[in-house]
């Protein structure tokens, strides 16, 4: 394939028309499809950023609740830590501080709540590593061995946000996936209809002895390069336009801005590559299919 | 180099001719007449294979045409010249590369030819117009670089559709004197045309047969012409 | 407008090839272009519909708390609800009932706390009309007139979300625009590209004395008629996909699922009429154009 | 009915003719020959007002060419049949249909002319080709389509480039006999061609005036031919 981009020397690629709205019709389609999909694709990392946050900030902590007179209260949360120091799934545990119940309390009590003196629980984080740990056999252990304390692992709260989530993932992929496809069948379609007002070319070029691979070359280099110029043109317009899309929201934690982060500016980089590849194939296609009809 | 043996050709279900039998030997030279739509033009397509036959069989240089494969009908095609009825170029390229355009696509090194080229534009007299682009042509001119693109290569076998059919009478003489010489040079030549005061001139030239085609058959034609 | 869906007698209609790979391109195009469009469109009403929810729940209330001794608890309560009452921008009002209070605290305190007996804050619920309330004057007032109460208008936990709401009403419109965008461009080229393709028939028409408008009637109506039947075909199968999308999210509260809502299918059924008027005016300007070259 | 007075025109920097002064008058009869590339078809094309001229004066139906918009230009050539030299139909439509365009585009009910159409096809020798594809047709049929199609409206002039120059000399004659027919109505026929034969044949049954266009200049032809 690379031998494609390097001139031969009895060049056929001056047998096809070097302009004209046919061939930028290839270029457009390239061009256009490719810059909805750079579009899809910063959609699709953005709901990923999204999923995979709520996904740890919600799927993978706990909450244990200690309910115990005062003098005993530290003796059990230490139980509780010991607990859950020999926990599978577990990566972290600590018992809260008062200023950070306080906190946590405050839009219902304000923020002058005498935690010291309340007989209210205390809260201890857990904070659970990728495998997550297993909720019913924690709280059957903890009902055995401190009674006072209760799991609370959000699943109420987690569960519909991370339903969410999933529903965001779904949408990014059904995007570039629904985007990826009418590309490819844009670009198809616009090489045919390039190839078949060329079919005087291809004419001309059998009767004059011209072989079939000939023929096919003549136009697949063509017609690649030409994807790949309105592909590259299109996904630096849409990479521009996201570069400037205002993105304020890197802490909001529900949704962060359209746009790509890191390493995933490199990842719309493979979208003229791969229109090229499909505009190759496109081509040499409806070339073969066009050469079908003639003798 | 090209035999037909008892070849027939339909579009669809009316049969245009059959029991066709033709032999283009190295240094013959042959006239193609008949009235209009007798089937001329489908001749000539079988002849170099644009069209395959009901029946019959065509052997093209030495072998079974209907066991060549498209990669072969295209070699052969690079040893035979053929002016198509309605002239047809690449209409972005300039003339020359028109012309030039068989070696091309043979892969012959066509700098070296820039001469041969030349010399042969400013026989058919269209010295002046090597970059114009087809479209930009008269009727004549097209016929003209087309026979130019069919002799460019010196094939062995050269097959014209009414090559003069727009063209003046100094200039069909021309053209004729420019087969003539090739044909000397022993290549064959099948000639379609309709100008029988042409075909009378070429008689003086050289030993053409006159063949044709009317009824579903093929003559040669006696001295009625 | 209308007179171009019903054939003259001297119909000029069929002067335009009716098959082939250009005049596929034409209904092609459309036809993707509309998919995708109600895709962002369906979208577009997602978004939209979150961020109305997310303004709606979380803009639109705010919390007093009011702490005092037991037994001065429900008079002050009674004082805040009248303040409540006089205060423009203030739908509706209530204090919060034990049930609720506790079911607000169950994360942090179990559901077992006694919430009768703790010196716990009573929580009031307001709802806002669609002013909303001035909460700096509302927070003087209570100030001056009950001390113990205080104003959380719950900015600290809205304004992130509000930003992301929009950020995703942004999002829906910017690809609703740039489909739409695209679609024009790719329905104008692809009639560009097929009438290209019929200079032919053009060149024809003006040689036996066609006028530049039978001309363009020619053309029109077909290329109309394509892009109508295309867009038409891709609405049609971009619904039935939205249709069938699981749509399990209705209670999350963070995001819907991607579809429509009631009266919002009507909208998408004005693609294919727009597709149609837009192949109507590239063809015409096309043809014009192309007419502009012979004479 | 087309009067041209002191035309001259040039594609580009190459000046092809300059005072051209020719009137196409009701019942005249007109060849035009010339060697190939003099500029006949450019002639003819300003005739219908495809080209306009450089310098000159067009008159057509009476009117200055140079003051018609593109309506009129349209409707004046609703009284002109054109034989292009290449003739151009739309590939998708049945042969008739193609005949009948000008009909058509004139918004002429073409039902009623029905019999016109099938009397005409069989006289161009076409009477079983009204379903075919032009694609589907020979060279020489078409050249006779494109007849056909130039004198379905009964035109007031008609101008022919090279009809004759694809079709046998007995099909010429029938051609030929159906334009001076249309001549002896008094209509006025302009054809350019390459057949000296065809002009000498023609010359024995109408009183034609031979054009010759060469070295930039249009001459009456003598008895040279
Ligand atoms: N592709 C086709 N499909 C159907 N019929 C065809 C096709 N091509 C040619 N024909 C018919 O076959 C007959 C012979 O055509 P052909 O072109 O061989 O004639 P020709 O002898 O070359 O005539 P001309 O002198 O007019 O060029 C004609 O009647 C024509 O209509
Ligand atoms: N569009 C064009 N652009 C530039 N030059 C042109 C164009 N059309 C024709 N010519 C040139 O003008 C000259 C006259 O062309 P024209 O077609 O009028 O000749 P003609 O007398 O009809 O010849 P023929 O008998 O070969 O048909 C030719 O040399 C041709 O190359
Ligand atoms: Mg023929
Ligand atoms: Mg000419």
């Amino acid at each position: 394939m690379i031998a494609l981009f390097t001139p031969s020397p009895t060049d056929p690629e001056r047998l096809v028309p070097p302009s004209g709205i046919t061939a930028q019709l290839t270029a457009f389609a390239a061009g256009a499809m490719a810059f909805l999909a750079v579009f899809a694709l910063a959609l699709m990392f953005a709901t990923n950023r999204v999923a995979d946050r709520w996904s740890a900030e919600l799927a993978q902590t706990a909450t244990i609740r200690v309910s115990a007179p005062a003098p005993q209260m530290a003796e059990q949360v230490q139980s509780v830590l010991t607990i859950l120091g020999q926990t599978p799934g577990v990566a972290s545990a600590r018992a809260m501080g008062d200023d950070e119940q306080r906190a946590l309390l405050a839009p219902w009590f304000g923020p002058d709540l005498p935690v010291e003196v309340l007989p209210i629980p205390r809260l201890i984080e857990v904070v659970e590593d990728s495998t997550g740990i297993d909720a019913e056999g924690l709280r059957l252990r903890l009902r055995a061995e401190v009674p006072g304390a209760v799991l609370d692992d959000h699943g109420r709260w987690r569960r519909p946000l991370i339903e969410a989530a999933e529903r965001l993932r779904t949408l990014g992929v059904l995007s570039i996936a629904l985007i990826a496809l009418t590309m490819a069948a844009m670009v198809t379609l616009a090489a045919s209809a390039s190839l078949s007002a060329n079919g005087k070319v291809i004419a001309v070029l059998r009767l004059v002895g011209a072989r079939d691979s000939y023929v096919i070359r003549a136009f697949v280099r063509r017609f690649m390069l030409r994807a790949l110029a309105g592909a590259s043109v299109g996904t630096v317009f849409a990479m521009a336009a996201i570069a400037v899309f205002p993105d304020s929201g890197r802490d909001t934690g529900f949704l962060t801005g359209l746009g790509f982060r890191g390493l995933e500016w490199f990842v719309p980089l493979l979208i003229p590559p791969v229109a090229a590849m499909v505009a190759f194939w496109a081509t040499r296609i409806a070339a073969a299919r066009k050469l079908r009809e003639i003798r | 180099m090209i035999e037909l043996s008892g070849v027939g050709y339909s579009y669809g279900d009316s049969r245009l001719f059959g029991d066709i039998t033709l032999s283009l030997a190295p240094g013959a030279f042959h006239f193609l007449t008949g009235p209009s739509g007798a089937g001329k033009t489908t001749l000539l397509k079988l002849c170099y294979l644009e069209l395959a036959p009901d029946e019959g069989q065509i052997d093209i240089f030495g072998k079974d045409a209907a066991a060549l494969n498209r990669d072969d009908i295209a070699k052969a095609r690079q040893r035979i010249g053929v002016v198509h009825q309605d002239c047809q170029f690449i209409d972005h390229m300039p003339l020359a590369e028109n012309i030039m355009l068989p070696l091309r696509v043979a892969g012959r090194d066509h700098a070296a030819e820039q001469n041969n080229l030349r010399d042969l534009m400013a026989w058919v007299g269209l010295g002046d117009k090597a970059d114009a682009l087809p479209p930009e042509l008269s009727g004549g001119e097209r016929q003209r670089a087309a026979l130019a693109r069919a002799v460019i290569m010196s094939p062995d076998v050269i097959l014209a559709d009414e090559p003069t059919g727009n063209v003046d009478w100094d200039m069909s003489l021309r053209l004729l004197t420019l087969l003539v010489e090739l044909n000397r040079m022993g290549k064959s030549v099948l000639l379609a045309t309709h100008d029988l005061a042409l075909i009378r001139q070429a008689k003086a030239q050289v030993p053409a047969r006159v063949l044709r085609l009317r009824d579903r058959v093929l003559q040669q034609a006696g001295s009625d012409l």
